[in-house]
């Protein structure tokens, strides 16, 4: 048990540490269009060094790091002011599952370019009714008259990254008579067709990071066919494999910013807050999780460095994370007392985080996997216990009872 | 023994449903959410003002409808469930029970007619800035009948014709009407995280004052109306928790997930139970409150204070798992949930944070345990 | 809204108060053999004037009287030392049973007797194997070879006052080859049969309030089977419908027991406990509870006085009070610090509460319904939300699927 | 970056599994548990001593077998697992650790190869009744080398054959070793929510001590011994909390209801899913505090809390759940999930209540905070 770095780590460390001095950007820009360039440039300057994809084997122009290399390169650079990533969701999940089962021409058309930040790509995979359900999506592609093009139409949601993609990766139903799953293709499509449209979605905080994004008669080759017609369904089992790779953290305010607002509350009896020992043992309760979080990520980081697969880490923390955000920014909004309302400029700087917070941790609980689901995915496949009763399993996926 | 409204309070209840099933739908107060120049909706608040709701506990000498308490707590809790953009609680439940509580004659045939007309809009400024206001903090001050100080935050400081300040005359602390017309009154306005309620803050410069009530006594009387208020607050709070709970159960029962209701997995089940659960706890303990309020009992400030723990926590564990019971649908800006999540906050803030009432109440037991009377 | 007595039931209450004045007895007793003796007394008094079975209708020798006179004569009865009452499963579950379905030769046999306290009755429902379903009963009852009678072998539990019982109502299945809520039937038994054997079960308090009870060729005359051949579970809904109606109030320590204590121990930085603002949180939430739970049942007691059937009341009540009864002695407990492990005469009298309820408290989340089962009968039957999906309804019982 | 056991370390886990598997079932606590005139297995705490175990982190020189703390670590999860009914904890996390930390060359060539041995019994003596102990508090002194004074309860008091006290010397507090089998001292057997693990009062009158470090430095030598001690207590809490899990979860597979196994319903499904995450919250928190423990990092003070408070959280709440799950059969004398509800509260009481350790965590935060290393 040590966090001390081997000896080739330390010298990659010391490596990185050197490159980034010399190399990261001066000027990130304010517009999002200087934002976006100035975060392409920087991926071309990574990748032509090898710091681009990391863990990407040599074949496909990767360096074949390992993923402890993988950690120490985001560590380090997390010390900087570096451009925003618009990268994450395609060689997070969209080329590898490219490279993981299109043809040779498409791998090489794709592969290099995106590794080098000249295009970026997004993950077409829920829709409205179709979240948690993903093997429900509606989405339809069908043979063009005649010929093996293939048509699409149908309306996708909760598409990060979607309005600055080139090209987006596509879960679609081409069967609708046989049982849910077994009736999906997966394509990727052009986003600059004509036949795509986004619309950001605006959330409860305000914000819009997530579009929706309408299919209307986007006529696609076969030769953009991910895998086999009718294994979409196996092919996305692919992309959120890799998904649980992805080091996540949910942002939002923390143990020690309650303790600093806490000091500078007064609370009951006029003395600062922080002396109310209900407080103190939230406060308490919220580092013990926060570190647990951390701790977990390095178990896992072990794991992954002598070889294992990872587990169910990720899902772990975000159960843990979510829930803590609210209710830490649930209890410093109440520390507040009647200001607790105010919002805006006359709030301090971290009043205004833990607003922020509170407005954004519900949807933390839900996107990328609801409580619910997730506590599922943790009962069935680490417990071990049965899955659920599936009723839409054996039926043909036109005749399985719906909703709104 | 009867624990329960009366027949003639269920029918002024059902009554006030339909009116505002009619006239305030949810996109009322979406509608304030999504107007920045706006802080209430002032075509309801005159509907509203013309139902004599606002006069229903003001006596008939006074122009109002003489009814009484209960009649208003059947009237807060649809308010509730509507989560109105309207003043109604600063008016209602704060001036004019202040008003009914302390002011002298003169003010009470001054000030109480016009509020149970609708003419009046009212507020209660008590804060300061973040945090629990203490005796020591309070930096308000009376010298000759003219206010100086500031007040933040002010809940419907901007429309609010008359404010009941808190504030220090002679070292010693006391409530003062202010008419926030005058021109020695600055006001500005502040976002608040529930839109649909505004607020300000408030600036006072030489105003002019009336004092309501003894000098001295003004903790203790903002104390008293604290506890009233929480009741009637109480009783808004139940409507909106309820409502949370009827929003989760028709999406429940309407989004189907692998082929079923999403409403047919425990998960969701248990949720909904506790959030079933939670707001029966808030109901009981709110009738109990309506109770104490009515007859006006010793119990008031064990009643109001369990009351308002009660329907805090109801409303917020209802307006955030009916957030997650919507899913991803449910965080978006379009959908009501998050109308209700802020409402949620705003009315356990506004009168003082739950904890705040759990430190009330146990006070008051730790008193009554010193007196034997446990 | 109004607490006070209607001016009936005030002179309802003042005769109540003077009867019990006169009436209550001298002498309980130390024996279990003198309680009891004294208890059947005590019944025996109070039916001879109509206080037996106050809601019983007068054709049966009750009084006819309303719910609102049972409860007064409750709480008033609840002011003086009287003795233990092992009538409450008989008068409240197996006679309204008896009297709903039984024929009229059973009806006079047994009303009376058990209203005046003469016999005492109990209820042989759940089985090891059929605790929270109920409808999995495997006692089987089969007609005597070409006899009328019926014979019963099988193992129940959880059957409280077994020990003390004359007769029982005991659910048998008579046909395992229908579906399993249509092969159930409902007997009497005598308590006293030779093949009747009771065995207390130690539960972790050390306590053994329900017993095991065996039945081993137990033969009964097909008169005294309650309702139709495979009419038992309907019987049975009779019964538990019944048990509704009963005002239920667990036992353990409470708030004020806890804030007592809290004002007398040292807390952190040796000031009393009870000045630490999270124990006083948690006592503001105990006793808000409390009351709760306290207004819950005067609301139903409201409704039920103007003529409703009770409501979910008991399973909210219910829910809340198991939970908070095992948060409760658990935070008092650790208030003691390192003192906490002491258990037996070195207690204060409300520390040896605290510990009594920490070990019984797990068994009240349990018995006469889960936490789970009561969720689930909140989510079905109040909110209408959809019942589990059954795989165990249209199979013959043999062919159901059974652990252990 | 190596954030877990060694292979070797591991190796030692699953020999010391399989030995506590031969030798220590349930039904060993059981015994104890039963038996009122016993406090402890014998046989077992021989077997165990001859294992080595308590000499594991015992330096060679002393008769130990000079592993470290990462091997007494996975050690104290396996005890932990089976939950032992022997005084393994009072010896070598407190007594062993405690001469390691401040005894000098004589107390240790005279104590810790007796220990390494299993001959002889250690305990701790802090408590002096019902609360929080304070400065203020202690009533146990030392004049002239004799001690006087009460401690109750003090965990494996009746059985064991030295034990390290907390007094006042002067004026000022120190920790003294003191023969419990000399005349003076006096020791009572105290019934324990746990019987599996017994306690005593011992009354000392004119009790001859020898000190363990400088005087006025007893609060602190508490405090860094009990650090040590919260670490090697967590892996025992999370070995415990595993178990719960691991038998919940059979059980659920097992147990039918309504023709499934009621491990396929959600309500139990989730409940076991955040028993789960507790548990692997506990186990990297444990981890965290035995790296700390091993380095002697200067981290170790809040290392050893956060690991104190997790694992005492998840034992609670598997060993509750547990029953929960096991319904009917699981609040039965014969069942062992109650052993593992007593054993619970034994441990996450005997060095002090977890809302203490939130309490000290929390001061560790303040003091980063205004240094601004945080």
């Amino acid at each position: 048990m040590d966090f001390n770095d081997s000896p080739e780590d330390a010298e990659y460390r010391r490596n990185v540490r050197a490159w980034l001095d010399q190399n990261v950007p001066k000027k990130i820009g304010s517009t999002e269009h200087e934002k976006l360039a100035a975060a392409k440039d920087w991926q071309a300057k990574k990748a032509a060094v090898g710091y681009g994809c990391i863990t990407w084997p040599k074949e496909w122009g990767g360096p074949g790091g390992t993923a402890i290399q993988n950690v120490i390169f985001t560590e380090e650079e997390s010390n900087y002011q570096v451009p925003p990533n618009p990268f994450r969701i395609g060689l997070g999940m969209c080329l590898p599952t490219v490279m993981a089962v299109g043809d040779e021409d498409t791998k090489k058309r794709f592969v290099g370019p995106a590794m080098r930040g000249e295009e970026i790509w997004c993950q077409l995979f829920s829709e409205p009714s179709a979240g948690s359900d993903l093997g429900a999506s509606r989405t339809r592609a069908v043979r063009a008259d005649g010929k093996s093009d293939w048509i699409i139409n149908g309306q996708k949601v909760w598409t990060t990254l979607a309005q600055y993609s080139d090209y987006g990766i596509v879960i679609c139903r081409t069967d609708p008579n046989v049982p849910k799953h077994k009736g999906l293709t997966m394509f990727w499509v052009d986003m600059k067709d004509p036949g795509v449209k986004v619309t950001p979605i605006r959330q409860m905080s305000g914000g819009a990071e997530f579009n929706e994004v309408f299919l209307a008669d986007v006529r696609v080759k076969d030769s953009q066919r991910l895998g086999a017609v009718g294994g979409g369904w196996k092919v996305s089992l692919i992309t959120l494999m890799t998904e649980r790779l992805a080091v996540g953290k949910l942002s939002g305010a923390n143990w020690a910013q309650f303790l600093d607002a806490a000091r500078r509350t007064p609370g009951i009896g006029g003395t600062p807050a922080l002396k109310d020992q209900s407080l103190r043992e939230k406060l308490a309760d919220w580092y013990v999780q926060d570190e647990a979080i951390k701790h977990t990520r390095n178990r896992a980081m072990t794991a992954i460095s002598k070889g294992q697969i990872p587990g169910p880490e990720n899902s772990i923390s975000k159960i843990i994370a979510a829930t803590k955000l609210q209710e830490l920014s649930h209890a410093a909004v109440e520390m507040l007392d009647q200001y607790g309302i105010v919002s805006g400029p006359y709030l301090s700087e971290s009043a205004g985080q833990f607003h922020a917070t509170l407005l954004t941790a519900p949807g933390l609980r839900i996107a990328g996997g609801t409580d619910e689901i997730l506590r599922n995915i943790l009962a069935e496949r680490v417990l071990g216990l049965p899955g659920e009763i599936r009723v839409d399993k054996d039926v043909a996926f036109r005749d399985v009872p719906t909703g709104r | 023994m009867n624990f329960d409204f009366s027949d003639d309070q269920k029918f002024l209840k059902a009554e006030a449903r339909k009116f505002l099933d009619g006239n305030a739908p949810a996109s009322k107060a979406r509608a304030i959410l999504n107007d920045k120049d706006k802080s209430f909706d002032e075509n309801l608040w005159r509907a509203v003002a013309a139902q004599g709701w606002l006069g229903a506990a003001i006596p008939e000498r006074f122009g109002g409808l003489g009814l009484g308490y209960l009649e208003l707590c059947v009237i807060a809790e649809e308010l509730g469930r509507a989560i109105v953009p309207i003043p109604f609680a600063s008016t209602a439940y704060f001036l004019a029970e202040l008003i009914g509580l302390a002011g002298d004659e003169d003010q009470k045939s001054h000030i109480l007619p016009k509020i149970a007309k609708g003419e009046m809009i009212g507020s209660i400024a008590v804060a300061e800035g973040p945090g629990v206001l203490s005796p020591d903090g309070v930096q308000t001050f009376v010298v000759d009948g003219k206010l100086n100080g500031v007040k933040i935050p002010v809940t419907d400081g901007m429309i609010a014709h008359t404010a009941a300040v808190l504030a220090y005359e002679n070292g010693q602390p006391a409530l003062f009407l202010v008419d926030l017309q005058h021109g020695s009154v600055d006001r500005e306005n502040l976002d608040t995280l529930d839109p649909s309620r505004g607020a300000a803050v408030l600036k006072f410069n030489d105003s002019p004052v009336t004092r309501i009530g003894k000098l001295g006594e003004g903790w203790k009387l903002i104390e008293s109306l604290f506890d009233r208020a929480a009741v009637l607050l109480a009783f808004e709070q139940c409507g909106g928790s309820d409502r949370c709970l009827e929003m989760a159960r028709s999406y429940a029962l309407e989004r189907y997930a692998f082929g079923r209701p999403i409403g047919s997995y425990q998960a969701i089940k248990h949720k909904l139970a506790d959030m079933y659960v939670k707001n029966e706890v808030a109901r009981s303990s709110a009738y109990y409150g309506a109770w104490a309020l009515n007859t006006d009992a010793p119990e008031l400030p064990i009643a109001a204070s369990a009351a308002r723990i009660a329907a805090s926590d109801a409303f917020w564990f209802a307006s955030k798992e009916n957030i997650q019971t919507h899913g991803g649908i449910g965080f978006t800006w379009e959908m009501d949930c998050h109308l209700y999540y802020r409402r949620s906050h705003q009315l356990s803030l506004v009168a003082g944070a739950p904890r705040l009432w759990k430190e009330r109440l146990v006070s008051q037991l730790e008193k009554r345990a010193s007196d034997g009377s446990i």
